[in-house]
């Protein structure tokens, strides 16, 4: 469940130094949304996200991802902006009291095609990331070790809440908590399983915050790392370049639509 | 006290460790919600119990981060909420310095409350990145609407708002009484939580 | 009640056999550890008692229902289980409250509920406490709580997983006299433990796992006349029951009034040599 | 040398009336191994807590008296600059996991990390701590596949590796199975023969009869027991202060009255002490006729 979008491997793309990676993500959704020509920069950096993760060998899983995620949403924005867009004046088919409009459904596509792209890029970073080592190259990029600590310990301490929630069930079920049957007994057991899952994190709070004191977690000494993930000047360089593209990309569509050329 | 004074004692290590474990809940709870088969999600509850304690940064900060980790382990597109759920966290812990969470009726209001304030950043997000949609039950609603002549704007706030406002109230009230019954040695730990109990 | 559980396997997913063809029989008024290493299936077991876990093969009865047919919510009326971390069950703001949770959910009247709640709490020595945030208490005091909300409920059979663990010697004391009048009530007690000095003392009958089979199921004082098996599961061996073996001791003391009657014996012999 | 000094304590969690500790006083010389036992609520986390910096600092309660750890006041240093200076070793091993790091290398490495040690000098450093804490073979293993012993042997590696003078540790093995507790204990036990000062809170009166220098016994916040495991585990006062005995030490004081015990031998606290005494009972008897 932690590492769940994760995929190991050992591509070029997987060695990438992770903030190359999330620059490239962050540019990409910047173009998608607020780039010069709607459709090609919604549909562009998908196209090379996509072109990307297949030389990486693990195009497939993000397409499949991209699927599973966004089939709900894409078949539920065709229906509804398709019949129900408030801008349709072009009509293309009749189903029986229903109309499908042409302005719907291109509005439908753009998003679509946004939001594909969007994942797309974002699926980049994340599926060739290990998380540990964003939080790491983040650390080592400057970010307080105290922000380092509220993104990096969830993520290995999700497991072991989970795995107390069927504890919790089990030891209250054991006093007669009735988890299954109608809706007043499932509202009932609500607090009966929130609470002692809460009850029991916050008592360990104080424990864990002493463990990080005696651990040094805020000497005023400057840190240091055990490992470095590798950077290369020619990564910084690309990264300057993508965000200077995207910048560009943003200061010419923001000039054109207040020059009234839309 | 100054704002650096002040935010330094909102973020001792206590509260550090304290967020955490908070982000967890939030992300861990849904289990319970869905093992009982509840109409809502309870995903916020460790953001408003942080606002309650820790006050509003610190409320806000863990919402925030909730769903950036998300984004990064389930789902890429929570990410785009985490403006959402850090107002969430900043809502309710204003609500809470105004002592709103003293009283059962003020704790209804804070739930109203929170769930405008979370509309008024959710809404530009759903309606200029997903179009109104995101591909939950609610979307019936925005049909709906929509289907009856409502332009998407005005769908989209309805739509937010009955989704939002029985979630934030039922989380409001489940974040009280865990306060209510934190232990003294906690609660000295975090001297905002006495703005919540009389 | 009698509980008793006929061939029964139990594997996780993903292969790993916890439980390998076990069979036994808890009768009422006894008093059974069930002891082994981490990891030996002691706690799988137990929870197919309850009918938290059920069994893969095999049958679990508790009296004359089987656990396959009943939920644990169900079950709760004649099976209570304390469970180790008092945390993961506690959730209401009185202990008061907290113990007259499970005889709430079996249904009793508020007359009868505040009943079996001072019962419990008296007998766990928590009449005092009564009003108290349960959270307020210290570790110790939490288990207590644990412990009474389970008494409360005024089942045949109770299991506790490592009731002492944390308990100093007055709270110990305690349980150990909550025991006996469980056993003068009749009622079955399982007892999941490491604390070997505690067992000796308390149970009639010890139950030892290793690695998903019952490899030693007999009376305590039999229990350590087999140095061998006892050795090499890991336990540590009661100290009195090693002072009686260095001592040569025939007779393996239980507890400190069972040495003295072997020294007094041996003194004796010697004298009348 | 006087590795701790504590003068005139008395101490008061917030919003509580009753002080958790009372008017202590105490010395603990470098090297020395401490023992401080006691019924629950007498006070013995407490004082793990003021030995190790972190009262009153880090709790808003009120405190009279002054403590010293290595001639440093904890009334005007925080715990960061305690730490390095004074380990902790807490009852839970999995709250102690550090929870940013993936595997058991990394995790003995994030308090050095956090006190700014070179990373050259790491390797060296981890890698001897992970040989005496037995855990060699798992650094590459994630922190959260061991079990409960083998993390508490992390926790303890973690705070090894930082070499404080002063080490605390506050019920290490309560959570732990026997094989678990063993493993631990043997750890601590090398520690005897360095010049680590030492303080534990422990259940396990048969292991501190064995290795502690000292034993304090604590009841009601206040000391009232100070000596050798010997003098303060046999004492008859023990009892009233809701300590048990050692079924050892029982024994022999309640055959003493029945003349099983010899009335000039000191009451036992270790397996050998009890077989020589009823042993000597034994051959008095047989020697006398």
């Amino acid at each position: 469940m932690t590492l769940g979008l994760y995929t190991a491997g050992d591509s070029w793309l997987h060695r990438l130094f992770p903030i190359t990676k999330l620059i490239f993500s962050l540019s990409a959704i910047a173009i998608i949304f607020g780039g010069p020509n709607k459709w090609l920069s919604a549909i562009l950096p998908g196209v090379i996200s996509i072109l990307i993760l297949w030389s990486a060998g693990i195009a497939w899983r993000a397409l499949k991802l991209i699927v599973q995620l966004l089939t709900p949403i894409a078949v539920i924005l065709f229906i509804v902006h398709g019949f129900f867009g408030p801008a349709n004046h072009q009509i293309l088919m009749r189903l029986g009291p229903f109309v499908l409009g042409q302005e719907g459904l291109m509005y439908a596509s753009l998003i679509v095609v946004r939001l594909v792209s969007t994942l797309a890029s974002s699926l980049l970073l994340v599926t060739s990331t290990h998380p540990g080592s964003l939080i790491q190259a983040l650390e080592q990029t400057g970010l307080s070790r105290k922000l380092v600590y509220l993104l990096g310990s969830p993520l290995l301490l999700l497991p072991q809440m989970a795995r107390r929630i069927q504890t919790i069930r089990s030891a209250q079920q054991s006093r007669g908590l009735e988890t299954q049957g109608n809706l007043l007994q499932r509202i009932k057991a609500l607090f009966p399983l929130v609470a002692p899952l809460v009850f029991s994190a916050l008592v360990d709070v104080e424990e864990r915050s002493l463990a990080l004191e005696v651990r040094g977690f805020s000497a005023p000494t400057p840190k240091t790392n055990l490992t470095e993930i590798p950077d290369t000047t020619k990564q910084q360089v690309l990264r300057w370049g993508m965000i200077v593209i995207a910048v560009c990309f943003l200061v010419f569509e923001f000039w054109r639509k207040r020059n009234g050329y839309d | 006290m100054s704002l650096k004074e002040q935010l330094k004692k909102d973020f001792s290590t206590f509260t550090l460790a304290l967020i955490a474990v908070a982000i967890v809940l939030n992300i861990v709870i849904g289990q319970i919600v869905s093992l009982l088969k509840l109409p809502i999600f309870l995903d916020s509850i460790g953001t408003v119990l942080v606002a309650l304690v820790a006050g509003p940064w610190a409320g806000g900060l863990t919402g925030l981060l909730t769903n950036l980790i998300w984004g990064l382990i389930t789902d890429p597109v929570a990410a785009a909420f985490a403006p959402v759920a850090m107002i969430i966290g900043i809502a309710a812990g204003l609500c809470a310095k105004y002592g709103l969470f003293k009283k059962w009726w003020g704790v209804i209001i804070s739930g109203v409350i929170i769930t405008v304030a979370l509309s008024i950043i959710a809404i530009p997000i759903r309606v200029y990145m997903f179009g109104g949609i995101t591909g939950s039950g609610a979307d019936f609603i925005t049909a709906y609407l929509l289907a009856t002549g409502k332009d998407l704007f005005s769908a989209v706030i309805i739509t937010v708002i009955t989704d939002n406002l029985l979630d934030k109230i039922v989380t409001a009230f489940l974040a009280w009484f865990i306060v209510k019954g934190l232990p003294k040695r906690f609660i000295s730990r975090t001297p905002r939580a006495n703005a919540v109990l009389e | 009640m009698r509980i008793c559980a006929e061939n029964i396997h139990f594997t996780y997913p993903g292969n790993v056999k916890v439980l390998d063809n076990i069979s036994v029989t808890l009768n009422p008024g006894e008093k059974v550890a069930l002891i082994g290493a981490n990891g030996s299936g002691k706690t799988t077991f137990a929870r197919h008692l309850n009918g938290l876990l059920r069994p893969q093969s095999g049958t679990v009865w508790v009296g004359d229902w089987k656990t396959s047919e009943h939920s644990p919510a169900q079950l709760a009326q004649r099976v209570a289980y304390v469970f180790q971390n008092p945390d993961e069950q506690l959730f209401r703001q009185r202990v008061w409250d907290e113990v007259a949770f499970g005889p709430q959910n079996l249904g009793y009247s508020a007359s009868q509920v505040e009943n079996m709640v001072e019962q419990a709490l008296s007998l766990m020595g928590l009449t005092n406490e009564a009003n108290f945030n349960p959270r307020d208490l210290n570790y110790s005091g939490r288990k207590r709580v644990s412990l009474a909300s389970a008494l409360a409920m005024q089942t045949p059979v109770l299991i506790f997983d490592e009731p002492t663990a944390s308990l100093d010697m007055k709270e110990k004391k305690q349980f150990s006299k909550v025991l006996k009048t469980l056993n003068l009530e009749n009622k079955t007690t399982l007892i999941i433990s490491h604390d070997m000095d505690f067992v000796v003392e308390n149970v009639d009958r010890i139950i030892l796992m290793y690695e998903g089979k019952m490899i030693h199921d007999t009376s305590t004082k039999h229990f350590f006349k087999d140095k061998e098996l006892i050795e090499n599961s890991g336990l540590v061996i009661p100290q009195l029951i090693r002072l009686s073996q260095e001592l040569n001791h025939l007779d393996l003391a239980l507890n400190v009034e069972q040495f003295i009657k072997e020294r007094e014996r041996i003194i004796t012999t010697i004298k009348t040599e | 040398m006087v590795m701790i000094e504590v003068t005139g304590l008395t101490y008061y969690y917030p919003l509580s009336h009753t002080p958790a500790l009372k008017e202590i006083n105490l010395q603990i010389e470098a090297g020395q191994f401490v023992a401080v036992i006691g019924a629950n609520g007498a006070g013995k986390s407490t004082l793990c807590l003021v030995l190790s910096g972190l009262i009153p600092t880090l709790f808003n309660g009120r405190m009279l008296g002054n403590v010293t750890i290595n001639s440093m006041n904890t009334r005007n240093h925080t715990p960061g600059e305690f730490a390095g200076r004074v380990g902790l070793v807490l009852q839970n091993p999995t709250n102690q996991i550090s929870e940013m790091r993936y595997t058991v290398f990394e995790e003995v490495a994030f308090g050095l990390e956090n006190l700014g040690v070179s990373p050259s000098e790491m390797p060296e450093r981890i890698e001897h701590v992970l040989r005496l804490t037995g855990l060699i073979d798992l650094r590459d293993r994630s922190p959260f596949t061991l079990s409960g012993g083998q993390r508490q042997r992390l926790a303890l590696a973690s705070m090894l590796v930082l070499d404080p003078p002063v080490l605390v540790l506050d019920e290490p093995t309560a959570m732990l199975d026997p094989q678990g507790s063993r493993e631990v204990f043997h750890i601590i036990q090398t520690l005897t023969t360095k010049n680590t000062t030492v303080v534990i809170t422990e259940h396990n009166l048969e292991w501190i009869a064995q290795t502690a220098d000292r034993v304090i016994a604590l009841n009601k916040g206040s000391i009232v027991l100070d000596g050798n495991p010997e003098f303060v585990l046999t004492s008859p006062l023990l009892e009233t202060f809701g300590i048990d005995y050692l079924r050892y030490t029982q024994a022999a004081r309640e055959s003493q009255i029945y003349g099983l015990w010899p009335s000039q031998t000191p009451l036992p606290v270790t397996l050998e002490q009890s077989v020589l005494g009823f042993n000597r009972v034994s051959s008095i008897k047989k020697g006398g006729g």
